[in-house]
């Protein structure tokens, strides 16, 4: 049981928590003035103390720093007493297990900091240790240059020793380096600290200094994590030392940790800004579901075109062209680095219309491949009657070709060599190119889109499953989904290009062959939220901002997820989901 | 859970831990020694009872420690310089004295009058040095004022002693108790024997100090390990002032030497050194207890090893050499005032080192 | 005349400069205070002011903003008067001209901020129409995010304005975002207008913030110029918005703006933490001299190794195994990313010694590229009786392999697949791959080694041509050159592995076929250092920390640049080079 | 370096760049429209010298303005909306008048006191709009109380005027001055003639007042640009505030009519808003000059178009209804009070901007 932290916000691995003590405080943050340590049990026996609600208390311990073998580990193993206040157990990341306190502080942080592989091991190894909603505690090692990553890679409570230490050695910590105080001619920065004259400033200074930056720095990534925007953040401060560049990217080898706590939607920005967005979850995600789970339902030609710098593509001005030429007859899909390749369908799923990248024309070679491989995946599960390539030389043709003579396709180009797209010769070229095609219907378009958009969410056929025989309302990209007798069954959210099911369209979902996400609740009727506690037991599929099923002895329900499955079953505290439509059985 | 349980481990399976792994990282040094040949020896001065002397300092090669050959000391390296296997021979043994002996003729104008003799186990330990190799070296020494002999407690025996008092020569025994407190001295240390037992053999030290009369003086040397593995440093200090206390307030102790931690290679200490699990002591530490620890009634010496080298105690490099020679200096007069004499920035360091590292943060600085 | 602007420090095109004035302020900074605004001559005539030492003076002017036409620019443009002063002609950046004043302050900012092409396009036109010793000063667009960038493009002056605007708006700056204040739930920073309740912080205290984040930020940027290390912080923080990023690698697209102000050594690490880095001018540069300027002198078979973390390789604990396994038998090159290929003799090069990179094992394919082609022309240049690859599977064998393809080259693996060079089968077969070469000699090692470096610094052939008859004496890497008759002519400096000459290296040096650098002075007989104002010409092909000739009708001497050469010959403050040896004549 | 010149350009050079600019740019735009339809017509209350009146607007297609054609005013992209090349005849002018009256038919309870004739060029030209379709014009609106004609300073006639006078219709003259700054109307606008001829315009318009007598008064009501190109916010609000008291304080001149530059396609400001070099003025640099000039001896009133959209002017989108409502009723009422009606945020921005705007740096907001 954890009574005394719960999550509120979830940014991959980074959360932002509450520790729920006398005076609550959000999490990641600096805990020295709320722990409590009593006291290690290598130097003495200890009692379990009184403790109190408005501490963190560390039970008594032996902590085994790095290198301790494992032998001596397990013999020295130390059985943590269950208290009624909030509390905290020492555990090695080598050897962590579930003591039921409400936070863990992990022992060896000293081997682990400063090494990507490292710290992402003993991380990963902890957090799948411990229940999803405890605070991981990393005592000693938070600078105001570390801190943003440790939190990123999921760590939730530090403290100022670290950053004092430092600055007792003469290191001035900034978000960029740990400068040597005597190398530093003025202050570059404006805490309360650093307003005096550079000549009497002491290393005491120094330290508060210190301390204040690291604060600085994790209101930033409080907010940061608030804004689901810590990775592009940790895309950049991640340069400022090797080892958390390496740590970045070690966090992504860990696909199953990361992917699990990152939410399948978001009203946030992708910065595109260096190559290491191309592993970021999201990214792989969506070219993972648009090869293995979308399928094009038009009998058209596939017209190939360059994105567009406005998202949805098609509000900005050259896709406005490219459809005045077009006028339906063709599919279109769009190829954009980082994202891979965005059929028209899914321009306005997340992140097609959310990412955001940097405008240079140069294309890398791993984004060429990373495209190339995405499209040649696309190109083997989709046959079009006609391919047309309407995309400029640089990289875009490039990629063409590669995954033309991968396939042995014949490809139309349509863009003359160093033209442009827009240019009124290619668009003549692209439309002559479908003279004589057959122009789709409105109502086809709408059902394929909304058919599309289920096979991206639920699973490969969904769209068929679900969606065979309806009528769509409204406009595009508000289409409602009904059935034959008119009853609503689901409408798209144009924000993130997602459906919302109605209770009518949940049964119908039920009752189809596509892979459901459910929530198992105990014998009561929800209404809002549905409390972790609530949950007797969830889909390990399920993923933030998954359409879930709700359904209990007593209701049944649709709703969206606001935690991962395995943190839906193990958590104690804190919203699982909420509610958008029940009913009473 | 699990209810609360006051006494979390079982006693010995702690030690089979340690020992086990000791064991498993002694065994990857490959080192064969000549058993005719002491494993070190060299000359300095030593504060005594009987004020500053001369010394003769001598690491007799005996086959080594039998209690690291289980596992042993968590920071202990010494056992691989020892004699694989066996015991060493009477002969032997009697060689090593001679190759002191020359030793000390080439670089000493006179002879020390002090000898000191250590085993990396147990002089007073029949089954390492025969009673009469034993003999043979009272005799050799009884020219000479004062003796120390490492033992453990269990073989100090006030017959031993007497086989050196008999010549007149003040005898020590240097007991490495490392910390009075069991707790430590068991997890940290994995040192089997407990202060009561040190507290006997300090019974029988004044016993054969009594037996000796005015001819000569016998007493126990008591060696404490500053900053054994797993205690971070202000555990580490608060526990060496307990326990020279502890040392002085018992009977027959009449010096306690505090040794401060330094990485040997093949130890313990060394993974968790090398995995950034262990610092060495800070000389601050050490300069700090010398001084709380001035006016207890036995004399309180430390001659820190490797001082100034990551591997061995020290503070930030610059002050090293200083704070080292102020250890030195109280060692030989007793007079905390020394200590007044040195500063460095670095003492802030070490004060926010002592106020803020935990066993789950430590070590905080390199 | 720039009497009151001197540059002190570069770093690529950013400095740190020094505008003298009453009380003198070192940039890049906010001139806010000091800046005194004659008037725009747009809205009514103005005097030419009296002006004062205290403050800059912006002469009367007609700005053109962006979008104003190059006619109406032509027509309107205003000539600027010859003050006494410190004085700004304002300047459009597509119009730039030298006009004689301190410093210049662009019409057009806010067009080009917000775009990198047009940013680096404004800034490499001005600053190549203005000379070298007069400052750049960019007013209203500063904030704490893009300064940096601004100021490593080559920006000298900002000032507070867009800072305060933006807090007025309602922005909250940081160096990462533009956060909207009522978003924030409590201030992550702690200047001292931030402490107080969030309820109490008006938007002129978020304008107050605003204006420390920024000072804040240009105390870093004068730090990392100093320490030689801006690109490595701007590789982190243009991460924080696009168009930075752009603007990042729009300037590395300069080459011959970059490349003229970028040092040839340096004091400082290198940080290879993204694929920008590859674009260094430094990495480039390396690349390009090692495969055009250098030459291998010896006989024995090419030993290709892989880099070590530890520099010089030499030193390192595996490059020790392999040089136990080789023993003077094999020419040890390494293989590295981001450097390329590094003959041993160049191992203490800049930056081959100061690079350092993220250690994951991965490669990208743009690493793999850049380092295959580097080898490439590598082993088109030099042939050996025998190419061994000592090298791992991931990435290294790769590139080999391609290289080996390209090339068609026979090449002797001898690490085992999934082994490693250092385990005791790798090193055997290396052994055995060598087993009956000659050892060359330490002579022979030497005497390659400064010929190598010759090479490197000076030209294609300058090693033959200098250091033909040679001795060397005193231990690698502090080698002495010396002629037959004892006398010393250069001295390796192992720091940066480049050469420092004697007056005798000098004369030898002038007298051989190799291309020197020089610089012409005025009739004096300088010590210490030659200040611009003395220097009559200099080679357009020099650049900080080259070797060079200074000579004028009195002296002859050698020494090193501290401008580059353009900047030597357009500057009239500022030390040009500093004298190691001069003679009179 | 060129020694320093108080007026640094050359006067003609400025007009012919401008010229020949403006000339390119307007060329983009293709269009033509038909000589018997007005430009654009319709109904609205306007402040007078004899109160609040009820207005039938006409922009008249009479050809175009011939200094539009030449290249034209920087802002001023209304030229395009004429017919193309030559002049209208009197039919299809007439034809354009019945249009109009019909709409008012269509759209009004009664006919409107005041009738306000535009041309994108000059009304009183007579190339534009010959005598006797003036005078015919006169006729028709001959029950009408008020009218104001366009023209430019050079055609203001008391013969002229007296076409309408003669029907008792006060006559107004509405001359586009855009700003008493001869320096600021050259080089930013690009309107070629000087202060001075607006005050040679306004004795005419006093003459013509005095002959008309009591039957009909005759004036001149001055049209100014608030913030033309290349003048910060600050400088404009200064200029403005000049100009209308310049303005004010010449006989014969009794409205002033601030217009807010908006951004047109097919200009010179255009291209530099386009390329983040312009930014129309904020609303509340125009409810400022408003409250400053409330005590000149003239009506002032404004009317922004545009407002609250990027290319009008606006303050920060939130409040843009509320200042544009304030100004409406200072029009009305000329009470300065009502803008102590109306705050926002925004005017701590508009205030820094009118404190840091150099033309270096503009525009600072967008």
């Amino acid at each position: 049981m954890t009574d005394y932290f719960e999550v509120h916000a979830r940014d991959g691995a980074a959360r932002v928590g509450e520790l729920r003590l006398e005076s609550p405080r959000t999490t990641p943050a600096l805990v020295d003035d709320v722990l409590e340590d009593a006291g290690s049990l290598w130097s003495a026996d200890r009692d379990v103390p009184e403790g109190d609600e408005s501490t963190l208390t560390v039970l008594p311990h032996r902590a085994f720093p790095g290198g301790t073998a494992p032998e001596v580990q397990e013999s020295f193993a130390v059985d943590y007493p269950d208290v009624d206040y909030p509390s905290v157990a020492v555990v090695s990341s080598e050897h962590a297990t579930d003591h039921g306190t409400d936070a863990y502080a992990v022992s060896d942080v000293q081997s682990i900091t400063g090494h990507g592989a490292a710290l992402v091991e003993a991380v990963v190894n902890t957090r799948k240790a411990i229940p999803a909603d405890t605070a991981l505690l990393f005592s000693g090692v938070a600078t105001p240059r570390n801190v943003a990553v440790l939190a990123y890679a999921g760590v939730d409570c530090f403290d100022e020793t670290a950053a004092v230490v430092k600055g007792m050695e003469g290191r001035y910590l900034t978000t960029d380096e740990a400068y040597f105080l005597e190398d530093l001619e003025d202050l570059p920065c404006s805490c309360p600290a650093c307003q005096q004259p550079r000549e009497e400033f002491t290393r005491k200074d120094c330290a508060e200094h210190n301390v204040n930056a690291l604060e600085a720095e994790l209101g930033i990534v409080r907010r940061r994590i608030r804004d689901g925007r810590l990775r592009d953040y940790v895309e950049g401060q991640a340069r400022h030392d090797q080892w958390l560049t390496a740590a970045m990217r070690e966090l992504d080898s860990q696909w199953g940790y990361l992917e699990e706590r990152t939410p399948i939607l978001r009203d946030a920005q992708i910065n595109a800004a260096t190559e290491d967005t191309i592993r970021r979850v999201e990214i792989q995600r969506f070219a993972d579901r648009v090869t293995t789970r979308y399928r094009n339902r038009f009998s058209n030609p596939l017209v190939l075109v360059p994105c567009s710098a406005t998202k949805p593509y098609s509000e900005s001005q050259s896709h406005r062209q490219f459809h005045d030429a077009v006028q339906w007859r063709g599919h279109l899909v769009s190829m954009t680095s980082p994202i891979g390749v965005v059929p028209q369908e899914l321009e306005t799923t997340y992140p097609a219309q959310q990412y955001d990248t940097v405008v240079t024309g140069r294309w890398s070679e791993d984004e060429k491949g990373f495209v190339s491989s995405v499209l040649e995946r696309y190109l083997e599960r989709n046959e079009y009657p006609k391919i047309i390539a309407h995309v400029p030389d640089e990289g875009y043709r490039d990629i063409v070709e590669r995954v033309e003579e991968a396939l042995d396709l014949e490809i139309i180009y349509t863009v003359p060599e160093g033209g442009h797209p827009t240019d009124d010769e290619s668009l003549a070229n692209l439309s002559a190119a479908l003279s004589g095609e057959l122009k789709y219907a409105k109502r086809e378009r709408e059902h394929n889109t909304v058919r599309a958009i289920a096979d991206y969410l639920l699973g490969d056929g969904a769209g068929d499953d679900l969606f065979t025989d309806i009528q769509t309302t409204s406009r595009y990209p508000k289409i409602q989904v009904r059935d034959r007798e008119d009853t609503q069954l689901a409408t798209m959210v144009p924000q993130y290009g997602t459906l919302s099911f109605t209770l009518e369209g949940a049964k119908r979902w039920v009752d189809s062959d596509a892979p459901t996400k459910r929530v198992e609740i105990d014998g009561f009727v929800p209404h809002g939220s549905v409390l972790a506690p609530g949950v007797v037991d969830a889909d390990e599929e399920i993923r933030v901002g998954d359409e879930v099923i709700v359904e209990g002895p007593k209701a049944f329900g649709v709703g969206r997820a606001e935690m991962f499955g395995r943190e839906m079953q193990s958590s104690t505290r804190g919203i699982a989901c909420e509610i958008r439509h029940v009913e009473e059985k | 859970m699990s209810k609360p349980t006051p006494d979390v481990y079982e006693q010995g399976k702690g030690m089979d831990a340690h020992n086990k792994v000791m064991r498993e990282i002694r065994s990857r040094k490959e080192a064969s020694y000549d058993p005719h040949e002491p494993t070190r020896v060299w000359l300095d001065e030593d504060n005594t009872p009987g004020g500053v002397k001369r010394s003769l300092t001598i690491i007799l090669n005996t086959g080594g420690c039998r209690w690291a050959r289980a596992g042993g000391c968590t920071m202990c390296g010494y056992v691989a310089e020892s004699v694989d296997g066996g015991s060493v021979s009477h002969e032997a043994l009697m060689n090593q004295i001679d190759v002191c002996l020359e030793h000390e003729a080439d670089n000493a104008d006179e002879p020390a009058e002090l000898i000191k003799i250590y085993t990396s186990g147990s002089f007073l330990d029949e089954r390492e040095v025969g009673a009469e190799t034993r003999r043979a070296i009272g005799e050799t020494f009884a020219d000479r004022e004062r003796i120390v002999l490492e033992s453990l407690p269990d073989f100090v025996d006030r017959e031993k002693i007497a086989d050196f008092t008999r010549h007149s020569i003040d005898t020590d025994i240097a007991i490495g108790l490392e910390t009075a407190t069991d707790r430590v001295r068991h997890d940290c240390v994995n040192k089997y024997f407990d202060f009561a037992d040190f507290e006997d053999a300090c019974a029988e030290a004044a016993e054969a100090n009594a037996e000796a009369g005015d001819d000569a003086d016998a007493g126990i040397k008591a060696y404490l390990l500053m900053k054994p593995p797993f205690l971070t440093e202000s555990e580490a200090v608060e526990d060496m002032i307990s326990s020279i206390e502890r040392c002085a307030d018992v009977d027959g102790c009449h010096t306690v030497s505090m040794n401060p931690c330094n990485v040997q290679r093949y130890t313990m200490v060394d993974e968790l050194y090398f995995r950034d699990g262990y610092r060495p002591p800070w000389l601050w530490s050490v300069a700090h207890v010398l001084e709380q620890t001035a006016d207890v009634d036995a004399i309180v010496v430390s001659d820190p090893v490797g001082h100034g080298s990551d591997r061995g105690p020290h503070n930030c490099q610059d002050c090293d050499d200083r704070v080292q020679k102020a250890i030195k200096d109280f060692d030989l007069r007793q007079d905390p005032t020394v200590f007044e004499q040195v500063s460095c920035e670095c003492e802030g360091t070490w004060e926010v080192v002592l106020e803020r590292e935990r066993s789950f943060n430590q070590p905080l600085t390199r």
